[in-house]
């Protein structure tokens, strides 16, 4: 109403475009990172289907600079008990995954086929009613 | 005993009489339920909005009844308690919004993401449009109902109705501070130009753009997306915003947590029932329950005029920033981004992105856009989700002081 | 030690010797499963009702508990307190109600939807006749009470449920007024009596209508309503009813909502969570509910045979004074009304409708009355809806005073 | 119990009776109004889909006789606003549209046919399931 | 003002750097959606917990707070108390598993019940492991902890979330007793080792059994059960089993009633939205709400360590007791019984079933167990009921003294 | 904590594993007489399906003895009159039903193969996914 709100207005305004722009930069840097990675792993593809996701766990050092009153070894033990626990138990099992691996890989043409078709059905009632709400 | 029954039976009739009011709701619930039916513009809330209007403007209120002596509250009531003041319910329509939502146009073009920034100016914008209204003495905004209504300018319902719910709630916690409740009205607002997109933005976009600009082709043979980088989106989204803003984390987190159901491909039931039994039924619920926030004793008052003004003054700005930053961009990247894809970040997915479609095959039908448009579409939502948050964090410290 | 352990192994054998009446009521459950299983008599109901009945009457009754020191309330008390108190799964099941109902056989031939309010006079004669039960001094019935036994006679079980509900609540609101605990035995006589209709009505009709009446053929080729039609009557139904007995407007604007969803045509997921997943749900927590107002101190009353009695009583009065309101219509009429077709006015859809039309191929293969049965049956619906307002309007304005 | 509660049982059911016979009467001019009007568009379709929802629009003033503290003015602007906002946008939309009014207009028989299937099938555990919950 | 903002701007990574225990419950998230997404190990549960974890996890919990000044609870905190606190969510599951349990390999075959109760020798054996690891000074295990460890070997997701919240409500309930609150931990070791199951189990059936044993064909012409023993065992069972142990009568009750709901085949769309859109809304509601049990400061305690080791004690003995019941039946039965099947009264259905039925075929492959270890399998589940009932009768009369 | 806790631990599990074998036992003989109430019926197939619902209605004087203030005669009237008002309706209701009832009587071979399918396919992922919430 008065003055003082109208400053405040453009302080929250200053800092929300800000702020947005921080995160959303953030953010591309992030995609921009995960996709270089599965470039590289396309390049010299590992039987490790997500190695990237036990790689942080022996990052977790970081935690134990801070002061918690848990040490870092009782962190990793559970982490561990619980990442090591479900290591292969059928070949069934991993060879069904091997081959989902493989669509992912190479999974170019028909990506771009299906986004092109997409496209064209767009004016379909079903694609207009999934959004806006 | 006579008195008793004779008053009962005209009490409607008297109600009524005595707040007029009631009817000119009908008429506008009806002008609702005609876009909405007739129309076809945004049936899926339109309708369950009007109802709730129409259920909330008929005579002595028994649907929003605050209740007492042996009787409950009334029905709307109950789910406006339940669902809307605990955030419930907008929540639950983000999780059903993010098993819906493909995030690969975005995640295959990364450079997209930043024009979902752009278009976020509407937002602030409508809010200093709305303290400048307030300063003229004639329309009673202060710092939280401009938040409301520049939130309006997100295209975003959802994200509307959790902020206006908020900022009411904490403005009536505060005892020092008065807040009108705007709920209804920036509702109504948001999803009524939402609906009205394909007619605001192409005047926009053809005001600001050459046709040289609008001819620009963006190669359609975008980089293939891998399964773990979709699944692990969402993860970092979660981590990456709510950390920068804290505030932001209930909508980016459910958000992305319906996402996760959807890309991970393990739980297919679940994500199912997310994106359609459970988003119906809540859709019902939200839809009724900001109807019922909107008698006419509390829409009928100028500030509704300038929240519907300020609402499109939004939708408009959101549209030339959006653009403005797209030109940006296509300079710098050296002519190689249409400038059309910038109004595509006012998020109202996929009708923004459907325009700018649409206007680029109108002057060159080989020049497919849509994928191109999706990457900002769906980065604007993220970004008025972060604007949400920052609203969240300094608006009631600011208000609070 | 050892005695609180051996108190704890036997306290379920102690309890039921403490209170017999629970293994009566399991009989009783187990009569309604038989009813409702083997018999395929409202399945839907009486399965969960007749299970919430069991759950009721098991030693210690953990699922109805009041709840405290770190023990939470029953399952089936949490439904009760948030659903039936609040109205919320009576109310939800007339949404899914309004979305099942096809109004167009009533929209055709607008004429017969009078026949919707002969019916209503069983409610009102069992309402009578339970105050005169009442008088004699062996069944404590007062003016809440009776309210609730008549309305078994509009033979509609979320409106029974709705009306014996709000009685008992109203009662117990009031510090001076004592109220029986009546809404399951209300609600278990009035589905019962529903699946029983095709017993009931019978005989009555024969009674009441000769030959010559019940061979009255009514042409088929109805007027075609449109859907513009279809779409503003219940917005019209809302309003009109709402502003003529305001307390009707949550049962008549909630089931015109779920029919809007229907006939609007735009918003088909909606409608059809409404009709199947969001209903369902609600039939079992409101069939649990129901089942579990009865634990056996509460239920094997006296009181409860009197209801029976009287509930049959309504729906046979109800049942004559359609017949015979169809009779007078039919003479006005020039003969071209068959008087059966009033028998479809109590409701209990669209079973009624159904036995007039049997009985009239009975007597003549090629006399269809089905869908002009199906008027006054669903405005027989709306009828009902319209005296629990008038209810819900006099009679707690009666008891405070 | 006593006499007086008798009474009021019968107040109760006097005016009941009586209410409810109003209000189906009333329901029954509307559908016979809604019936009429029907006929009438049938017998000179006009290009206005809905033009009973617009109308009573105009019909609004009758709101201003009353004690608001807001202008009718506000109100026809609000309602006029949206109202107009959503005036036709695209043609394929009103095509579309019209051809579902010509449904609307001529579908005499097939109503009746379905009408004649309906009662056929009405045992049908569909039918039987559909209500009386 | 500005001192509001940039402290607000900062807050979220303040706050992790205040308690960088969140970042270590990153990891754990991190690697039970590994478990459940790459691994595909009980997906259902593990998705939603993690993201639980997750989501209880972000600076400033604004998920999980309590709420005030404007602000309502967060939004799993709303769940948690609405759901998880009252029972209501895990009693739901149970709804859900009773409509898609087939009781039938039990009830041909009777005589394989009697192997449920072996297993629970687990709970017991893990409830007593704890209070000997509490008597060591070093981990702050009571009764009531104790009794929420021990529940981990009945193998049933459910029950253990039910019985570990009861005994942290009880405790907070009781002004002289603390308690932890281990429900995210002893709910994360159940659904763990469940997953686990096909790994845990092989190596102990084989060090138990001979090979001679191991091919023990049984007859698969099992006697054919009526469907009016289908329909009165859920009856019967909930009668039987409430009596005897009061406390057991929601969980048996309310799956018994899910059971007749699918046995009676006249509610199928009932039976339907149990097992399918009502269990999908329940399993998100679930998960996320026990996640939330786990932040940082929370979970990370050295007792966490400990519930993981004496969970996968209470499988191991279980097993271990399950195939010994079983060795002493095939004794007394003159060799008929293969000792294996023993191992199924875990429940964990339908894995344990499955992990024999692979046993038996890798020795034999015309040996089909998989009927024969369904008996145990679905009688463990009532076997694990009824010991939570006992528990919550002896457990909190005994800590209350 | 304290040996005091140890030993109610010792208690607890004592009389948890009795009642677990008392209650599972009394469901074996629950299961087996169902089962031979089947049996019977199979070898003397009644009309009445389901004798053994009214029977125990008249087997409830039992509650008569204790000290209710309700009389035996109101229990067995609400009873009675619940029983007695559904007794058969029409032919096709109670034809249909005979042959469900044929159906269960027979049932023998159909289940066992049905049995056999499903061990058979018992390692299809829609099998996984079906429980173990
Ligand atoms: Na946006
Ligand atoms: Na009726
Ligand atoms: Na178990």
């Amino acid at each position: 109403m008065n003055w003082e709100t109208f400053q405040e207005g453009l302080f929250v305004s200053g800092v929300g475009m800000g702020v947005v722009f921080v995160v959303l930069i953030v953010l591309q840097v992030t995609v921009v990172i995960l996709g270089r990675f599965d470039r590289m792993t396309e390049a010299a593809p590992s039987d490790e289907p997500a190695a990237s996701e036990p790689a942080p766990s022996a990052g977790s050092p970081a935690t134990s600079q801070a002061s918690t009153d848990v040490s870092p070894g009782v962190i990793a033990a559970i982490g561990a008990a619980l990442a090591l626990a479900e290591e292969e138990l059928s070949p069934a099992v991993s060879s069904a995954h091997a081959s989902a691996r493989t669509v992912v890989v190479h999974p170019g043409n028909s990506w771009v086929q299906s986004g092109r078709a997409r496209q064209m059905s767009s004016h379909s009632p079903g694609a207009v009613e999934r959004r806006s709400l | 005993m006579g008195d008793t029954g004779i008053s009962a039976i005209w009490e409607g009739i008297v109600a009524l009489g005595e707040d007029p009011r009631m009817i000119a709701m009908w008429f506008i619930a009806g002008a609702l339920l005609y876009m909405g039916i007739a129309k076809k513009k945004e049936p899926l809330l339109l309708v369950p909005i009007a109802s709730g209007i129409l259920m909330a403007n008929l005579p002595l209120g028994e649907l929003i009844r605050v209740g007492g002596e042996g009787e409950p509250p009334g029905f709307l009531r109950v789910f406006q308690d339940f669902g809307l003041t605990t955030d419930l319910i907008p929540l639950l329509i983000f999780l059903g919004l993010g098993a819906l939502t493909d995030f690969a146009p975005m995640l295959s073009n990364p450079k997209t993401i930043l024009l979902g920034a752009g278009a976020q100016a509407g937002v602030f914008m409508a809010l200093i449009g709305a303290l400048l209204l307030g300063m003229t003495g004639v329309f009673d905004f202060g710092l939280l109902e401009a938040a409301s209504i520049g939130i309006i300018g997100g295209a975003d319902g959802p994200t509307t109705i959790f902020i206006s719910t908020r900022m009411r709630e904490i403005g009536q916690a505060l005892p020092d501070v008065g807040v009108r409740d705007i709920v209804g009205a920036t509702a109504v607002a948001a999803y009524s130009y939402m609906a009205l997109v394909p007619i605001i933005q192409p005047p926009l976009i053809k005001l600001l753009t050459t046709k040289k600009e609008r001819l620009i082709r963006m190669p359609y043979a975008m980089r293939p997306v891998s399964r773990r980088t979709k699944i692990l989106f969402p993860i970092v989204t979660t981590i990456v915003v709510s950390v920068l803003v804290p505030k932001a984390s209930p909508l980016i987190a459910i958000m992305m947590f319906g996402n996760l159901l959807k890309e991970s491909g393990v739980v297919e039931r679940l994500s199912n029932t997310a994106q359609n039994e459970l988003m119906n039924i809540v859709i019902i619920i939200l839809g009724l329950s900001v109807g019922a926030t909107m008698p006419g004793s509390v829409f009928l008052q100028t500030e509704t005029i300038a929240i519907f003004f300020l609402g499109l003054f939004a939708f408009m700005t959101a549209t030339v920033a959006g653009i403005l930053l797209a030109k940006l961009m296509n300079v710098f990247s050296g002519g190689t981004i249409n400038p059309m894809i910038g109004a595509a970040g006012v998020s109202a997915v996929p009708m923004a992105a459907r325009v700018v479609q649409d206007m680029a095959q109108k002057e060159d039908p080989e020049n497919f856009l849509l994928m191109h448009a999706m990457g900002p579409n769906v980065a604007g939502v993220i970004g008025t989700a972060t604007v949400a948050g920052v609203l969240l964090a300094l608006v009631p410290a600011l208000v609070g002081n």
